[in-house]
């Protein structure tokens, strides 16, 4: 057991810092700072730059440009990245469908997609959920019926995030409706978003944003040279695709940096810009959650470690489900700390400090975190069931 | 004590409750009320003038219903029920309260008809970037101008602040905090001085106002610090916010509750699962507590002739505290127990928790009550809620 | 609605007051003051000045005793009594078996026991719960089988309340082991605790008291005549017996004198007799303490209100649950108020205030209110059940 | 970083793990082993310091095994595994741990052998009646008389004050705190003054120590304020304190787990209800983040030398927040998921709670340690578990 970074990790560290605070501009990684989400553009021009560096997507093979890191030096790589601020590189395409390509997509599908993957040339959107499903994902109903060298697609799908800015969707489509278990009929096809039968619809969410869309499939017509992999294999694809992030299910340092300039604003939050800092049961509120945050990321750092064995730590379960109610603290300390202004909706009033008027959609925002990517339910059954056998 | 309405007091709140299921029968309507200025149904405002709702609280001299606590707070929970978007409580309650309590004689003839009759929309600028619910206003200034006022400084976030006709504004002078009245020439512009409208939290509307030597008129007499009036109003609007928020939770519950039944996964509806329904007792668990308070606070108030100001800021802070806490667990496990559905603009359950969001911040959050009720903890050996309001025994 | 008391209630709540706190001799009040429960001899003597003002069983018929009184004045009756530290009657005799003789015993049964039930002169304990049974009462297995003009009984009862101090014993008994449905094959029998064949062993508890006890029965011979109302109906009547009391269900009074007390203890529990009250958190613990009392009291006030109706409240469902959890909040508190005194079980070494040596024991014996008497698992699934319709 | 056991300290575990496993197979010798003082068994207290248990922090000089804190951490897991009565952490990390800081070398050849050998039982007499988890002596008074030196005063409670053979005791002087002897003539004697033991919350003992001018050596120098000392063996000894919990807690949802899976009700296992699972899902979660925090303390603690008192102390209110959080958690729900059974003397699950409160409260409860972080809180703008110890950056 030992408490510090090997040298050789700090140096690591050290210069992972470097390249996000100082050759990232400033004015990608400001918009981060008042809580809001990264703008498309933003997260366009972040992951270009880290993946000309080699910085992008270091889960995937080397031939592809991955590295070679530890998991911990993908933790440390992951967490300076968050807590510069940095737009995370798009996760559709870094961490779901590029490992996914790369490690069941033929050689034709690797060559052609993924350098333009690791380059966001494609923004990749992800086809899974669809209406009546919920968590219960296999009851899918978007079929593809092969005709000739293609598919025909018609479905539905939602809660595609970031959808309004796809070029490409990867899906789960039913090609066996009369497979003897529902999860057999299912493969992973990849659909390109100007094919003409997609239509995609934005759905305005409680804090005002758009962030979701709605996908439709009219008959739309997909090459089959698109498969990823074999028919009738993609719940195989996806339950790789999901399980795929060992590193960075919480994502701790983007709530160490909320928190922590949660502290800054209360230091002048109070009236007439005194510091809320002298009230004890706010200091008190923060005091808890920097502890509980502490928590999480020696939990997350515990899991990390121990994927160097080579098995998952059963600890990781627990670190989606900490992780999200931690997130949800911080955004409801900062509606607290605004005060009043926590009326806003983030609007460009001008009078109202920046964060103070994000608080409010923020808080209702992040109320998705623990529902989106396997609810918080689903989280405490797998630790039921996987780990205490119940 | 008693908890039950009388019979006028039921007939009453059928009637809101009518009017209001048709002006709100689904979210879509609602949505559609709030998607233009001023965030409201001109016409539901107009309906709850006719049924002298918006002239409860007033004396008959000046058009109003002469009406208490009791009927206001039902009104509120009604409102709740549906989140109705109308500012019943920061135009009637806070607004029209103040106007009514400082007013003169005069005044209060000039003002309070039109807002009985819906004719007028009253809003109360008090809250000061950087301001944490004090009673008094602090950059706001008010100086004398020949026989005259004239307002200077910035107000937000003030509820339905651009579409006010009426906006009763606090301002530090050499008195303390006193109050004004500023008119708007018609429903948009004002005098001197701009109104910037923006969307809360909520989907409703607040302004940010800003006073450039704008022309006002003192409310009340000259020279009288009006901290404890204010304080008195605020406590007022906070206790009917309660109420608001309770009818919001309760159906909030309901919702969640009617999907836990019909939604199906994993082959069975969502009732069949324990924990869920265990999830759905604690939310029921917290709602009969936060409408307890609730309506205690409102009977504080009913009764808060003899017991004085400080029983009722006092029972304002232990609803509030109660209700910002049940609240948040409500709308909270609302939107969870629903899933990713109660995450869009076109479903309700979000916009109850947006809608408490701002009930029980909008008066003090559930940190700043607890610390108001800290500071008082060694005045006394225990709490005897049958007492308060009354003649100190 | 209305806020205060009727005059006829505020006078009524007045003479109770002085009843109890000039009435009742202060040497029996006072043991309570620091946390434990009452002693055996002073719930008897207590009982026993109440009976003889007729203020032990006022919701009995007025015949055996009982007080034509409103919901709300048994209320305050109960109220100002537990507030005064006034032992309150034995919840054996006074709210479970002397209702049910008082709705179900034939009049032989009523004159023989009501009379000596109310003042104590018998001390009655409970036999339902079962070893295996846990909440599931109907699964009993001690068997009552009828010889000539007795029952033969055998079994085993367990958690038998105070059953130390017994002298007779209320329980339930499967009479017919071959009823269609096993609730149908219960019968109510009461059994002499000097019976040959009867068998007391105290069960210690965690925190060092006896509390609770086995009761064994071997071929225990019992009058049939013992017999509360008919045969096979023993279900009924236990039902009746646990759903008797709508009054008192959470003893806010009890608990408001124990935070009440805990806030005085905490005025000089400081470094040297300094006050706790000047550290804002603990205050601020005290402050919401009071708030959930105060929500729960009214929610209790409630209720009774609406008794006068005649219909039970949807909300009384909702007092067992949070009374306990408000009342063991409350010990928690105090353990906490203790300081370094917490390790301590009560014991009498002198130099250690006596309620902060009792905050422990007080706190690890509490947790039974959540179990006993309808766990708080059990609250829940009724109001899910019956009030939510899930 | 690196949260793994090296081999050696594997063995060490295994060990330790089969001589309590031997020692307390189940409740019922834990309490035979507490029915009589002095409430652990001196049989197991014997093993222990065979297998070198009791010497693990102590130089080889004076008999130990030159150990650090991840070994002494490792102990104190186990011990709560089965939470054994066995006085380590009081004894060894604390009093011993104090005497080996503060001590002459002289002292500590005389001393500590016998600690090391299981001969001699050691207890730090520091509480005072009213005292707070100070590091300070207020009211106990140490006097120069002669040569040596006199105590007067009470200290309670007393972890194992009864059974001790060697007291050290903390005293006011005019340098400020300093650190006592107190020996007793065998066993259950002092030369002057009182020992009164009493059974603890978790059926262990402690005593109230009355000292009556009775004859005390100094610790160490002359005229040192030891408060700094005092306050780092408390922090030592509350890191291994959690660590302890982290054991009994890891038991505590086994146990109920296992309870889950076998008892029937209502013709079920208790596992097929789905809140109950979930609650169990959520003791783990709490298990493993006091996990985390108390493992990471520990790591704190190894890498002191170079990062100084204040980190310890930091990390040591951090792992004390999280653990008695979590514990309080998980020993309340394995009460009540068992139900009643966990009431009683002759189960477990009600001896886990009350070990786990006695656990989290020698050493400062939640509310203390959250005060104590509150305090700093503006030291720092964010926290960095790694660089803890550490030379700051």
């Amino acid at each position: 057991m030992r408490l510090h970074l090997s040298d050789q990790d700090a140096a690591f560290r050290a210069q992972m810092r470097e390249f996000f605070t100082t050759q990232v501009p400033q004015e990608i990684r400001v918009a981060g700072v008042e809580g809001a989400e990264a703008p498309h553009d933003h997260i366009v021009a972040a992951q270009r730059i880290l993946n000309a560096a080699g910085l992008a997507v270091p889960s995937w093979p080397a031939e592809w440009g991955g590295r070679d890191w530890t998991p911990l030096q993908k933790h440390i790589w992951l967490e300076e990245l968050r807590f510069a601020h940095v737009p995370q590189p798009l996760s559709f395409n870094a961490s779901m469908i590029g490992p996914v390509i790369a490690a069941f997509g033929s050689q034709e599908l690797k060559e052609r997609f993924l350098p333009a993957t690791a380059n966001l040339d494609i923004w990749w959107s992800q086809g899974f959920s669809e209406p009546d499903a919920g968590s219960d994902l296999a009851s899918l109903r978007t079929t593809a019926v092969r005709d000739g060298d293609d598919y025909i697609v018609t479905g539905q799908k939602t809660w595609t995030t970031l959808g309004q800015y796809g070029d490409w969707i990867f899906t789960l489509v039913r090609t066996d409706p009369h497979a003897p278990k529902r999860q057999m009929g299912i493969s992973m096809l990849l659909i390109d978003m100007t094919s003409p039968g997609v239509t995609v619809r934005p759905i305005e969410l409680i804090d005002g944003s758009v962030e979701v869309n709605e996908v439709w499939f009219d008959e739309v017509r997909v090459p089959a040279n698109n498969l990823v992999g074999e028919e009738g294999q993609g719940w195989t694809y996806a339950k790789f695709l999901l399980g795929n992030e060992r590193v960075g299910v919480a994502p701790v340092a983007s709530i160490k940096r909320a928190l922590a300039d949660a502290k800054e604003h209360a230091a002048t939050a109070g009236p007439g810009g005194t510091s809320l800092l002298e009230d004890p049961l706010i200091v008190a509120r923060i005091a808890d959650l920097e502890n509980r945050l502490l928590a999480l990321e020696l939990t997350a750092l515990r899991v990390v470690a121990n994927s160097d064995r080579g098995k998952p730590h059963p600890a990781s379960s627990v670190l989606k489900l900490t992780g999200t109610e931690t997130q949800q603290a911080v955004t409801e300390l900062i509606v607290d700390l605004a005060g009043p202004a926590a009326l806003s909706r983030g609007s460009e009033a001008g009078v109202l400090p920046q964060w103070a008027a994000h608080a409010s959609p923020r808080y209702l925002n992040m109320r998705k975190a623990s529902i989106y990517g396997g609810s918080n339910e689903i989280q405490r059954t797998i630790i039921a069931g996987t780990i205490l056998g119940l | 004590m008693d908890f039950e309405l009388d019979s006028e007091q039921s007939a009453l709140r059928e009637a809101v409750r009518d009017l209001l299921n048709d002006a709100y029968p689904s979210t879509e309507e609602r949505r559609a009320a709030q998607a233009d200025e001023p965030g409201f149904s001109e016409k539901a405002w107009t309906q709850l003038a006719e049924m002298g709702v918006l002239g409860l609280p007033f004396g008959e001299d000046v058009g109003g219903m002469e009406a208490g606590p009791i009927e206001v707070g039902l009104v509120a929970e009604e409102l709740g029920r549906v989140i109705a978007p109308e500012p019943f409580v920061e135009a009637v309650v806070l607004a029209g309260g103040l106007v009514d309590a400082v007013g003169t004689d005069a005044q209060r003839g000039e003002l309070l008809p039109g807002l009985c009759e819906g004719a007028s929309v009253f809003a109360f600028a008090h809250a000061e970037p950087g301001s944490r619910w004090s009673p008094q206003a602090s950059t706001v200034r008010a100086e004398r101008t020949g026989d005259g006022w004239a307002l200077t400084g910035v107000k937000s976030p003030v509820v339905v602040g651009a579409r006010a006709d009426v906006l009763v504004v606090s301002a530090v002078t050499d008195a303390g905090t006193e109050l004004f009245v500023v008119r708007g020439e018609d429903a948009g512009d004002m005098v001197a001085g701009s109104r910037e409208s923006f969307v809360t939290a909520d989907s409703g509307r607040a302004a940010t106002i800003t006073f450039e030597a704008t022309p006002a008129q003192l409310l009340g007499e000259a020279g009288v610090d009006r901290t404890d009036d204010i304080a008195l109003a605020l406590a007022n609007a906070q206790i009917a916010s309660c109420r608001e928020a309770v009818g919001a939770m309760e159906r909030a519950l309901w919702i969640t509750v009617d999907y836990l039944k019909t939604r199906k996964q994993f082959g069975v509806t969502l009732s069949t699962f324990q924990a869920l329904k265990f999830r759905a007792a604690d939310m029921y668990v917290q709602l009969e507590l936060a409408r307890s308070v609730a309506l205690w606070a409102t009977l504080v108030l009913d009764a808060g002739a003899a017991g004085g100001a400080r029983d009722i800021l006092d029972a304002a802070s232990r609803a509030s505290l109660q209700v910002a806490t049940s609240a948040r667990h409500i709308g909270q496990e609302a939107v969870q127990l629903h899933g990713g559905i109660a995450m869009t603009a076109e479903y309700s359950a979000g916009h109850y928790l947006a809608r408490m969001l701002v009930l029980t911040h909008g008066f003090g959050d559930a940190t700043h009550h607890l610390g108001r009720l800290s500071a008082s903890l060694s005045d006394h050996e225990w709490i005897d809620p049958l007492t308060y309001g009354a003649v100190s025994a």
